[in-house]
This record gives structure tokens, C-alpha cells and sequence, in this order.
């Protein structure tokens, strides 16, 4: 797919996923022990061979940059293409406030002219699958489609209560009607925030966009021009997650701690890339107890962990209990402690003898840094 | 080419024999240790905590595995444009080649390489041991004294001195003598194999020594032997932390074992020292309910249904439900099925236990760790004894057959 | 100096740069041909043996991240240590809009105690010059300083009506009293927005600042405190031009021309780096007429270049007439045109038949991209 | 390692014994060309122009300098964490080594190489020429018409027939027929030294070829007429762009030449297809008062206070006021004195030509180019008649003498 270029939109600051997007983007939120969400949209466009990535982000991308880096994990470090960091283009005094994601793209729409891929693939940052994405351009292929849309047919029990992009199509794949609602869905296909099409009529559509004014390319670009364009839908059988609230977050998650899915979502297309950081093995003391968790590298485990997902470099002392929590990079968990249904960012110090328990449909979420 | 203060010439074609069935088909420096790294990854990452960021490798026995292994050196943050990591097999002139024929030899045969860098200083190392030093301190310490040699020191019990390279010193740690491997040494300061030579002096060494028809062409049985003759300053640096020559299948086993100490003498955890390798991208690795793990190492990749103790695990190994693995050391994506017993053993890469198998039964065959070289697969409720050594040549009169995978030949 | 960090301040947005800071901070502006302004601190320093550099910039940095990219045209591509941006950290609705550069130092104060350097290089991005760094510290040690702040004996001909930050000395080389003005200088002595110290003292300062509310790092955290600390002065002898106007940006490139300068600045301590492009070399054709010019690789000369300095990849055809100017990448002059006394960003299209003309001290600026 | 679908073995061991002097320290891919690249850019950057990645350098004669210059591949943008570029010397092996013998046998010694990728496909490349070609397009040649072999082929003036590898053809392109440097030719279409072979045909092929002792070992007299025999489908595609062997001064200099004019052949300004090269890090150039350019390539770094009219200049070239530069190619760091007149001259790196000498005085001496090798200085007021070669070594009898600089071989 060298033909093809990778956008990933991480402009969206509307999500819900309150202080663990206090201090990064969407796609910089730390996801499965080692890696950032982006990572499987990124690693997925790269194990595909898209060589041009550009991610279009926030301005509060410290994190996003430090993860990305110069894109060499993702063999990305290029002359030619590789990968681009594109924070919004505005200054201090010419900010209004509610740019929507078409303006984004418009301003940068130098990139899209100067870049040589004939083809686009556009993706929010949130998403969670393995995916070939040469699939997708096949199918664009066979339908002689203007624009292919991925999608996942969602059971009513997995639902949740939150606005999804559900999809009406018709016996031949195309779609027929889309829109964004809670309750009454058109159909159990959601779509997963993915497209494909040529990049001339990205360009046109955006155009279009600012020419009338419009701010939201889906909405406006899409739902509107369901006559105008060939709109097929691809679906995406396997495992695919959308991170847009502590809920989904936490839900999907733990969703890794069973074996089917963390295969296939580690595994099944290619291996999924992050940011090295050279940790050791995880150490397991004399007094561990550790059952139906996932460990990331660098953790020193002297106390009992259940049901959990613990990040680089995390130390629980003997005493010390982790249950149904998440436990993000460096977190320490002194003896006597207890952390149970909580998200704990980076950096959390829980000192001895204290008690931090959630509901598992209402977990706690501790900010980075806090010494509790 | 930008002038270097320092290039590191790192001796990397140590054939190991000592370690069987592990050096197969890797130089020794290629060797997997502490479930993570190979030895080498010790000395590469040395150099670059260091700030020395040009490395020659040489390499001779198996190169193409440790060239493909080391690449451009980014794994290590050595892929600098200016300097970086050049691996370096003997390569034939035109007026043809031979195998490097002693450690001074290998440098000699590189001496352009070296000249290209016009170099104050060579650091010459070995890719065998396990240790974390920094080197730009070594460096220093050479430059206060206006050494011409400084040679890495450590102390090793006396009983054990006839195994090493002795060096004689006086009160200011000068060097007033070297014996080789003696009998009845007069001190217990070992040579660690690691030199700093001031390169015009060595360049004119090597030359010297080449000429010499009786010579080894070795850095201890030679070199330094006739700088002392030509009343050289020669200065020994004290070392005094983790130092250890993982040459057998025992020793390697043990430094495996010290790891899992709760405070072990060499710290993998120290931030501002760390000890890099290729990544072998595995997601986080996953307990399973009803595992038991405790006193031990376990990398990415890893999936624990059973019970793993005192063990060190390599990325990628599965251990079955109702498995035990007890002080083993299990090497990439070996996969162990269900009720399986595995007791001190050391199993090669990509090996298979198939269920209800035990793997060094104790008392069945000689003491010692039993070792499976990589590939090799133990059938449906196999008994292995212990201490013997199978690989995928010999593994017939065990019952045990070969992977059928391809031969993972420069599969790194 | 791998015991020093580097720090690039270009986080001050009240350059009088006009249209040059358009769409890009000061560090980004294109100089000298072929450079952005901060090559010359950025090679400094590495130059000079630093190993980690942070470079706080705004948040339209796009330019920015574009050109220094992965640090890696400067060897700072490293896994501990290396070249880090450093965008401000606020959301959009919590920007309040008056910052000082104090307020930017705290806010990555987390990167200050992160990195394993015991002293500190600040620079400001906008200086140009070619200094040995040891130097400075060499001064830092021999004086037993708490602070060394460079400068530059500037004569009262090179003088302009900027506010300047001159310095009273004494016999060894302390400094007495400085002040930010415009007509009353103390002494020949003007800092050149360059100072060396220990990183917790720069910390200290940043915090004692931020407890007092002070935003200003030179008047409040030096000029306050000038009996507190050992402050001295390291005088930078050769040539170094600060750019802080269009008149200053003007006048200090075309000193480029001399070829005394031209070298000094490049050649000095160590040479300068920047982007690489792979541009070929320059073409003259047979009616190429050029005199007293610096021309950047890839340009195409067919017409007239005198004392002027063309970037990248720029063209200029048969019949035309460039002059006393500066022509950025990609410029294209065709044919009957002239341009005298301007500044032409990159991009720049002047059509057949067209004249521009600027005056010496009040030269012509010409926004990126425009098409006369 | 990962698995490739195609790698390139790229043959960079030639010594271009015809380019005389220029030769003496540098293979032929190592020689500088249009001011800023070296013969082997073109190949590099075609690679990575084309999505090729993995690269191996087969060098032979002064192997160090290509390697130094390669490094890990970053100014080519083949620094890859997968794949890559890989300078590959002849090297020692436990039995010995020899040199590469032929073309076919330099792959053949990289065997092991080439198979640690398990590549579809591998592109045999040739670092002796000047051209710019998309490989990605012929690899799809070659997949469409489900091929053995493709040969890239390139129609040349029939006169000039018998100094090239003829192929031919039918109508589709399929090669019936090689002819070797023939008499009466039957086409004119020549092989471009580009092949592209089935990995495993070749593999086998080459094995075969190795037992022959008959055999050069080479692709065109052995390895293509092997296959034309065993009535393999190999096809010949067509390249109609720009493309030179600069095996002789004369085609050196007239390829330079070549580029000044308007529109010349070789467009190196394609923004598309970017010819990559180690960057000399030099200020932008330096045009003075009073100095006149014309027709001519000038890069960074250099400084003309006199007159230059159709020629070269690589980096940081002087040339001083009064003189006269004709028809010439001046290498990295030359300097010209004042007064000087320099006609039809090729000059090596960092000569230098003191004030009021001629080079090159036309009637002087034989017809052709003045060449001087690297390193020459013309001392006050010497007169070089045209068509001499003029090195560090004969320097003299011109009157000449060497730069007191070091020798500066391997210091590119």
C-alpha cells in the first residue's frame, strides 16, 4: 500500500475520558500494559505498508511526540514519507474555539498535495483492532466503490449507551443510510471511525465542507453526500474496540485479559509496535501471587494481583493488593495497601495501609503523579 | 571521517565450545541470557551508557548471525552518524586472508579501520562477559595517570587464581608483572580482558608483534608481556562489582540463577544504566487464573497457565496447566504443554514438551543440568534424565524428535 | 559537555519578525540559504559535545518539528538523552495569554529533573553565531561563578534603537548591574540571550519566580537577584547578531556577504548543520550574470543575482533581475521582473514583467507562497 | 529477521582499472560524479526510490572507504530497522575465503545472506552506471509475465554493438538469444548489467554453476546462457531513459558535460526521484564581485572570485580572482590561485593550483583530458600540457608536488 496514504485524526478533545486525557491526546493514553492506543491504528497502517503516516493532533502533544518519537519503531524514519506530527495551525490570538475535524484537515491540507500516495486511509486515533488494511482497498476494488467505510456488527448486549455511527446497507454492501444516535440504531453495523478513498475526493469533500461552512466530515462530508458518492461498508469480523469514555476504556481493557482476544489483537495480522524503553524482565518475588493479569516489563511483584493490567516498570510490595485495576507505568503500591476497581495513571504512589476501591461499572480513576 | 577520542574494538568470535549444544550455531557473545538479552547486549550497551559510540565488532566464527543480530546498532543507540557500530569479519584482501588468529591478530588485521578514526585511544573489549562498567570512567582514570596500558582488574578468591591472568601491582596499582594462568600466584587481581591502549603505541605493537612467527598473536600471552618488557606504564583498574564469565553450561546456569536473588549483585532495574537488546515485540505477558509463579524472571510474550519457579523465562514461552518448571532457564517461544515436570534444565529456543513429560528427572542420569538445544521436541510423556545434552542431531536415542519448523539458521 | 543540558528558548512570540512568524516561531525562520535559525545553537551546542537538548517552542510548531525532525541531522537521534520539543502545556480553554518564558521552564520542569545533567545551557533561538560552549563553562569554573552570562562588546556605530540588555562589569569580569534599554546602555556590553549554570540553581530560580509570581527569567530571576548569586560575563569576541526585527533579520543576513563573516560563521568552532534536502548542485546557464551573492544547492540561474541570497531550489530565469535581496526555497522570478531590496519568503511566485521594490533600511517582505 | 519480498545484491567491487588515477584509491562506485554524488548514488537512491530496502554491497577493492562511505545507509534512506543496507566484503570463512571471482560468485559467497530474508525475488544491480530507474516497475515486469529472468536492456547505436551483451528478442520481449560483445550483432538492444531472478532458480543455478570449473562465474557469459539453455522464460525490458557506463576518463568527463546542458538527459532536479548522497555539510556558495558563471554545476561551500564556463565543481572548491576554469571538473576542496587557466581538466580531491599556472595548455601534449589524481599541488607558474595524468607519485617529472596534507585515503 505504499500508494496509500495514513491519517490519523487525534483532534477530537471532546472525549470522556476525563483525567487520563488531562495531560496528552486521545491516542497518547497509555492502553494494555505497554502500549498508547495509536498504537494499533499505527502499527496497522504500517504492517499494511503505508509509508506516509500524518497524525493530525492537539496542541498539548508533548506525550504524542515522546511516544512517536522520530516513527523509527514502526520502520517509519524515512527521507521520502515516514511520519508526521501535525499539530493545529493557529496562534494564541487567533484562537476561536470550535474547530471541528474539517478544519483540521483543511489546514492542513499542504500535507495532502505535497505528499505523492494516490490513496487515502483515514482513521480516528481511538480504535483498538488488528487489521490488514489491504483488505479494505481490495474491497474499494471490487466494489468500485468512491469510499469504503469499516464497520462491525455490534450485538444489542455489547451496547452501549453512547452516540455510535450505526449503518444502514443493502445487499451488495453499500450504504444506504448512516447516522449517529444512542437508541434507535439503523442496523447492528457501527462504523469503526475508518475510511478509504482516493485522496483527490477527500480533498474535494473537505473543500466542499469549508465552502459551505460545514465542520464535521462526517456528518456533513458523508451523511449528506450519500447519493452524491458509491459508499460501501467493509466488515471487520475479529475484535474492534472504540475508546471514548472510562467506561469503554476500562471495559475493553479487561477485555485483553482474555486469551482469544489477546491474541488476536497482538497477533493476528502482525505484531502490534510501541515505543521501546528497554525494561527488564518482570521480576516475581518470593511472596508473588498473581492470577489473570497481564504484566508489562519492568514490574517488581512482591504482592497479590488479580484480574489486572499492570504497566512498565510497576512495583507492588509483598502485602500489597491489586484487584479488577488497571495500574499504568511506574505506579507503586506499597504493603498494605488495597487497590481494586481503579484506573491509576502514571506515576501514582499508594503508600502503606491505604484503601482505594471502585465499583467495577464505576471504577476510580487516580491522576498522574497523585501520592495518595 | 570525523576523528574519534575513543573507538571500542569489542572481540566477538568466541567460538563458547565449553557451553555444547548452545554454540551450535552462535558465536558465545550470541548466547541468550537473563530472559531478555545475549551476552553481548552487556558489553554493546557498556559502550553506549558510556558515551562510546564507536564499536568495531569482530566477529569470526557464525558472523552472519551476530552481523544480522547487531544491524545498524540502533538497539543500542549505536547508530550514530558519525561513528557507530561496524561489525567486522576477517574479509580477504587481495592478496587473500585468514582467520583471525589470536585476539591481537584481530585487531591488527583492522588496523585501517582503526586509522580511519585517527583515535587518542583504543578500548579493546570482549563480547563474553557479563558486567556493567563505564568505560569513559576507565578512560579517565588512564588519562590522570598517563598510562600507556590500563587493564581492567578484578579480585577473584586465590583458590581460583590459576584460572586467570594475574596481574602483579604495586601500592599505586601499577603492573609489575602479568602471569598467565599460575600455579602459585603473588596476587589475586584477574584480568578482565578489557584494555585501554594509547593507539599509537599499540598500532606499533601489533606490527611488532605480527613479524613475530613464535607469537599468538594473544593481548595477555604476548602483548602485554612485552610492554612490561619495554617498561611501559602499565596500570591496573580496580573493578569491584558483577563480574562473571558465563563459559559452561554450569556457570551460565548459575549467573541465571543470581538474578533471582531479591537483591541481586547485578541490578537490571538501575534507570541510568540500562542494559539494552532487540526487542523482540511480544505484548505483555498473561497469568493465568490458577498460575503460580514466584522467584522469578518472565518476559513479553510470555503465557503462564501452570507453575514457574526460580526460573527464567525468554519471550514467547508458554507453560501448560499443571506444569512445573523449577530453577530452568527457557529459552524463546519454547512451548511447554500440560502436566509436564521440567527440573534444572536449560532448553534452546523453539523447543516443544509435549503433556505429561518430565525433563531432568533427578537420579535417572548424571548430576548436572540437563540441556535441549533449540528445536527440539520431547513427545507425549517422555522422561528426560538429568544431565544430559539433546539437540535436534542426537535427539533419536532420547526418543526425542526435531521441530518441524525450518532450521532457524540467522533467524534472529 | 555531556554533563550539560541544552535548553532553546523559542517560546517568545513578540518578535517583530511581521510576516516571517506568520507560520512559523523565530527558531524556524529560514536564514543564511540554506539554515533555520536555530541550526547555528542547535550545532553549538552539540558542536561544543551537549548531548541533550529540550527546545520549548510554541504551539504552531509544525515548521519546527519538521525541520529538526528526529534530531538526527545533528547526531541527537539517541535512546537516553537527544533533541526534545517541548510545546507549550495548556488546553485551548485554559490559555489565559500572558506567559512569560518563566511560566514555559516551569511547566517542563518535569523534563528539567528527568534529565541526568548536572548543568544547564540556555539559549535563546534567535541568536547567530559560532561559539566553542566548553568555553563558557571553562570561564563558569576558573571565575567559580554561580551564573556566566555571554556577551558581545557592541560598538555604538552597530547600534540600534532596540531594547538591548546591556552589562556593567567590573575588573574581573562580574557582572555589577544590567538593564533591558534602548538609549541609556551601561557599557559597550550586551548579553547575547546566552547563560550557563547549575541546573538546580536555574531551577530555583524558575520556582522561586513562579512563588512570587514573576513571569520575566532575565528581570526577575537575574537582574533582581544580582547580589544573591555570583553572576559573570563571558565576552563572545567574534561575530554573533541577534534577530529580533525584519531590520535586524535583513541587515545580518546580508553581512553574510562578507566573506570574512561568511566564514567565521561557519567554519569557526565546527561547522553548522541542518536539514538535508539532496538538492543538486547550483545551475548557471549561459546567460547567468551573478555577482557578490550566496546561493543555496538546487537553485537554477539564468538571469541577474547581485548581493543578494537565494534558498533552496530557487529559480530565476533569463531576463530577470534579483537584487539586494533574499529569495527563500523555491522562489521562482521569471522573466522582465525585478526584485531590489525585499525579503521573499519560501514559495514565492513573481510572474513575468513585475517590479518590487523595497528600500535598503526598509526593505520589502513578501509572505510565503504569494504570487505577484 | 523478516522475510522480503525482494532484495537487491548490489555489485560494487569493480576497479575501473580504465579511469587510471582516479582509481588508484577508490573502487569505480566510489569515483565523484556531477559535482556532488559518487557513481554508486545513483543505485542507492534508485533502491530506495523504488521501495527496495534491503541492499547488499558487494565490495572487493578498497572495501573500507565504500564501507565508511555507505555506513548504515542513512543518507540513502536505507537505515531500515528490517532490511537495510549491508556492506559485504569477501570474508574468511573456518575453511578460508577467496575473492569474488565473478559476479555470479560474489552472490554465490552471499548465499546465506540473501537467504536469511527468503526473498521471492532478488535484483542483481551493478554500482558502475549513471541512471535513474524505478526497479518497482520492472519487478512488476517481471510478476506480470510470471518470469524466470528479466534483463533490463537498453538500445544502443549499432556500430557500438560489439562492445555489449546483446540480447535477442521476439516480439514479446522474450530473450531467444545472448550474444557476448558480438561481431555482427543480430539487435542492438544491450544488457544493462539489471537482472531480476526468481530466488530460487537462481540459488540453485549458482550452486550448479560453482561445481563448473569451466565457468567465470559470471551473469552474462555463464549464468544467462545456463538458462537460455534449460529454456527458461526470461524476458528483456526495454529502458528507453538515460544511461551510461563511465568506464573511461573520456566517458567521465563527457557525462559531466552532459548535465550542463539546458535540458540535459539525466534531469537531476526530478523532485520525485531524488538522487541521495552524503552530505558535505557546507554553507551555500559564495559567488564574488567581479566573477563570472556560466553553463556550469557549482556546489556548497565553494567560493568564485574568478571565471567558471561549462564545467563541475563538487564542495568547498576556490577559485580565485583572474582565473579561467574551461570544460573541466574540479573534486572536493580544490584550490585555484589567482591568474590561473584551467582547460579541459578533470582534478582529483584537494589539489591545489598556486597562482598564474596553466593546466591543460591546449597543443601542449597529446589530445584528451588532463587528468591529476588527488592530493597534487601545482607550484607558481607551471605549465601542464593537455593529456597527461598527473599523481601523487609522478608528480614530479610535471614539476609538481604532493599536499604536505596526510594521505587521505579512507577519509571520504
Amino acid at each position: 500500500m505504499r500508494d496509500v496514504l495514513g491519517i490519523i485524526n487525534d483532534t477530537d478533545i471532546r472525549q470522556k475520558l476525563k483525567d487520563l486525557t488531562r495531560v496528552r491526546s486521545t491516542a497518547a493514553v497509555p492502553f494494555g500494559g505497554r502500549y498508547r492506543i495509536i498504537d494499533f491504528v499505527l502499527s496497522n497502517m504500517t504492517n499494511s505498508g503505508i509509508k506516509n503516516i500524518g497524525i493530525l493532533t492537539q496542541s498539548y502533544n508533548r506525550s504524542l511526540l515522546d511516544h512517536v518519537d522520530s516513527g523509527r519503531e514502526w520502520d517509519l524514519l524515512s527521507k521520502r514519507d515516514g511520519l508526521f506530527v501535525l499539530p493545529p495551525i493557529f496562534r494564541y490570538d487567533q484562537f476561536t474555539g470550535n474547530l471541528g475535524d474539517v478544519d483540521h484537515y483543511y489546514n492542513h491540507m499542504d500535507y495532502l498535495t505535497r505528499s505523492r500516495q494516490q490513496y487515502i486511509l483515514i482513521s480516528n486515533s481511538n480504535v483498538i483492532y488488528n487489521m490488514d488494511y489491504r483488505e479494505v482497498q481490495q474491497c474499494y476494488e471490487e466494489k468500485k466503490a468512491d469510499i469504503v467505510i469499516v464497520y462491525k456488527n455490534i450485538q444489542p448486549e455489547e451496547q452501549n449507551n453512547h452516540r455510535v455511527l450505526s449503518l444502514l446497507l443493502d445487499n451488495n454492501g453499500q450504504i444506504r443510510d448512516m447516522a449517529a444516535s444512542k437508541e434507535n440504531r439503523l442496523s447492528p453495523a457501527v462504523a469503526m471511525e475508518t475510511a478509504f478513498m482516493k485522496k483527490s475526493l477527500f480533498m474535494e469533500i473537505v473543500d466542499d465542507c469549508i465552502a459551505r461552512g460545514y465542520r464535521d466530515f462526517t456528518k456533513d462530508g458523508l451523511i449528506k453526500n450519500l447519493d452524491k458518492y458509491n459508499i460501501f461498508g467493509y466488515e471487520h469480523k475479529g475484535f474492534a474496540a472504540k475508546i471514548d469514555s472510562i467506561d469503554t476504556y476500562y471495559r475493553h481493557s479487561m477485555d485483553l485479559l482474555k486469551p482469544e482476544i489477546w491474541k488476536e489483537l497482538f497477533f493476528k495480522h502482525g505484531n502490534i509496535f510501541t515505543k521501546v524503553k528497554d525494561e527488564p524482565p518482570v521480576k516475581y518475588l518470593a511472596s508473588a501471587d498473581v492470577s489473570n493479569s497481564l504484566l508489562a516489563n519492568g514490574c517488581h511483584i512482591a504482592g497479590t494481583v488479580e484480574n489486572s493490567i499492570l504497566g512498565r516498570g510497576v512495583t507492588v510490595h509483598a502485602g500489597a493488593v491489586v484487584r479488577n485495576a488497571i495500574v499504568m507505568q511506574k505506579g507503586q503500591i506499597h504493603r498494605g495497601s488495597t487497590v481494586e476497581n481503579a484506573i491509576l495513571d502514571k506515576d501514582v504512589v499508594v503508600t502503606p495501609g491505604k484503601q482505594l476501591r471502585g465499583e467495577r461499572d464505576y471504577p476510580l480513576v487516580i491522576e498522574k503523579q497523585a501520592v495518595i | 571521517m570525523t576523528k574519534q577520542e575513543c573507538v571500542a574494538m569489542l572481540l566477538a568470535g568466541g567460538q563458547g565450545t565449553r557451553l555444547g549444544i548452545l554454540t551450535r550455531k552462535l558465536a558465545k557473545p550470541a548466547v541468550p541470557f537473563g530472559g531478555k538479552y545475549r551476552i553481548i547486549d552487556f558489553t554493546l550497551s557498556n559502550c553506549a551508557n558510556s558515551g562510546i559510540y564507536t564499536v568495531g565488532v569482530l566477529t569470526q566464527y557464525q558472523p552472519l548471525i551476530l552481523n544480522s543480530y547487531i544491524g545498524i546498532g540502533s538497539h543500542w543507540d549505536l547508530d550514530k552518524k558519525r561513528g557507530g557500530v561496524t561489525v567486522l569479519p576477517p574479509y580477504v584482501r587481495h592478496d587473500g586472508g585468514h582467520w583471525y588468529l589470536g585476539t591481537a591478530n584481530a585487531v591488527y588485521q583492522n588496523i585501517e579501520f582503526v586509522d580511519q578514526y585517527d583515535p587518542e585511544y583504543v578500548l579493546v573489549l570482549s563480547g563474553d562477559h557479563i558486567y556493567k562498567m563505564d568505560y569513559s570512567i576507565l578512560l579517565d582514570y588512564h588519562k590522570e595517570r598517563e598510562a600507556d596500558v590500563t587493564i581492567a582488574v578484578i579480585e577473584v578468591p586465590w583458590e581460583e587464581t590459576h584460572r586467570f591472568g594475574i596481574m602483579n601491582t604495586d601500592k599505586d596499582n601499577v603492573i609489575l608483572e602479568f602471569q598467565e594462568k599460575p600455579k602459585e600466584a603473588k596476587n589475586n587481581l584477574a584480568s578482565m580482558g578489557v584494555y585501554v591502549f594509547n593507539w599509537k603505541l599499540l598500532r606499533k605493537v601489533l606490527i611488532e608483534d605480527e613479524m613475530n612467527k613464535e607469537s599468538d598473536h594473544d593481548f595477555g600471552k604476548n602483548i602485554i608481556p612485552m610492554l612490561l618488557d619495554e617498561k611501559k606504564r602499565i596500570f591496573a583498574y580496580p573493578f569491584r562489582h558483577y563480574w562473571k564469565d558465563v563459559g559452561t553450561i554450569e556457570s551460565l546456569w548459575q549467573a541465571n540463577m543470581d538474578l533471582l536473588l531479591d537483591q541481586p549483585e547485578l541490578d537490571l532495574y538501575e534507570r541510568d544504566w540500562k542494559i539494552y537488546s532487540v526487542n523482540p515485540n511480544q505484548p505483555v505477558q498473561f497469568i493465568a487464573k490458577g498460575a503460580h509463579v514466584t522467584h522469578s524472571l518472565i518476559n513479553e510474550g510470555c503465557q503462564i497457565y501452570g507453575s514457574v519457579k526460580n526460573s527464567v523465562l525468554f519471550p514467547g514461552v508458554v507453560v501448560g496447566k499443571n506444569s512445573v518448571v523449577n530453577d530452568s532457564v527457557l529459552m524463546s517461544d519454547t512451548v511447554i504443554g500440560e502436566n509436564v515436570t521440567i527440573e534444572r534444565t536449560i532448553m534452546g529456543e523453539e523447543c516443544t514438551v509435549e503433556d505429561n513429560c518430565v525433563i531432568g528427572q533427578p537420579g535417572e542420569g548424571p548430576e548436572g543440568i540437563t540441556v535441549l538445544g533449540e528445536n527440539v521436541v520431547a513427545t507425549q510423556g517422555k522422561v528426560i534424565p538429568s544431565g544430559v545434552e539433546i539437540n535436534i542431531e542426537n535427539c533419536h536415542e532420547f526418543g526425542c524428535a526435531p521441530n518441524g519448523l525450518k532450521d532457524r539458521k540467522g533467524d534472529l
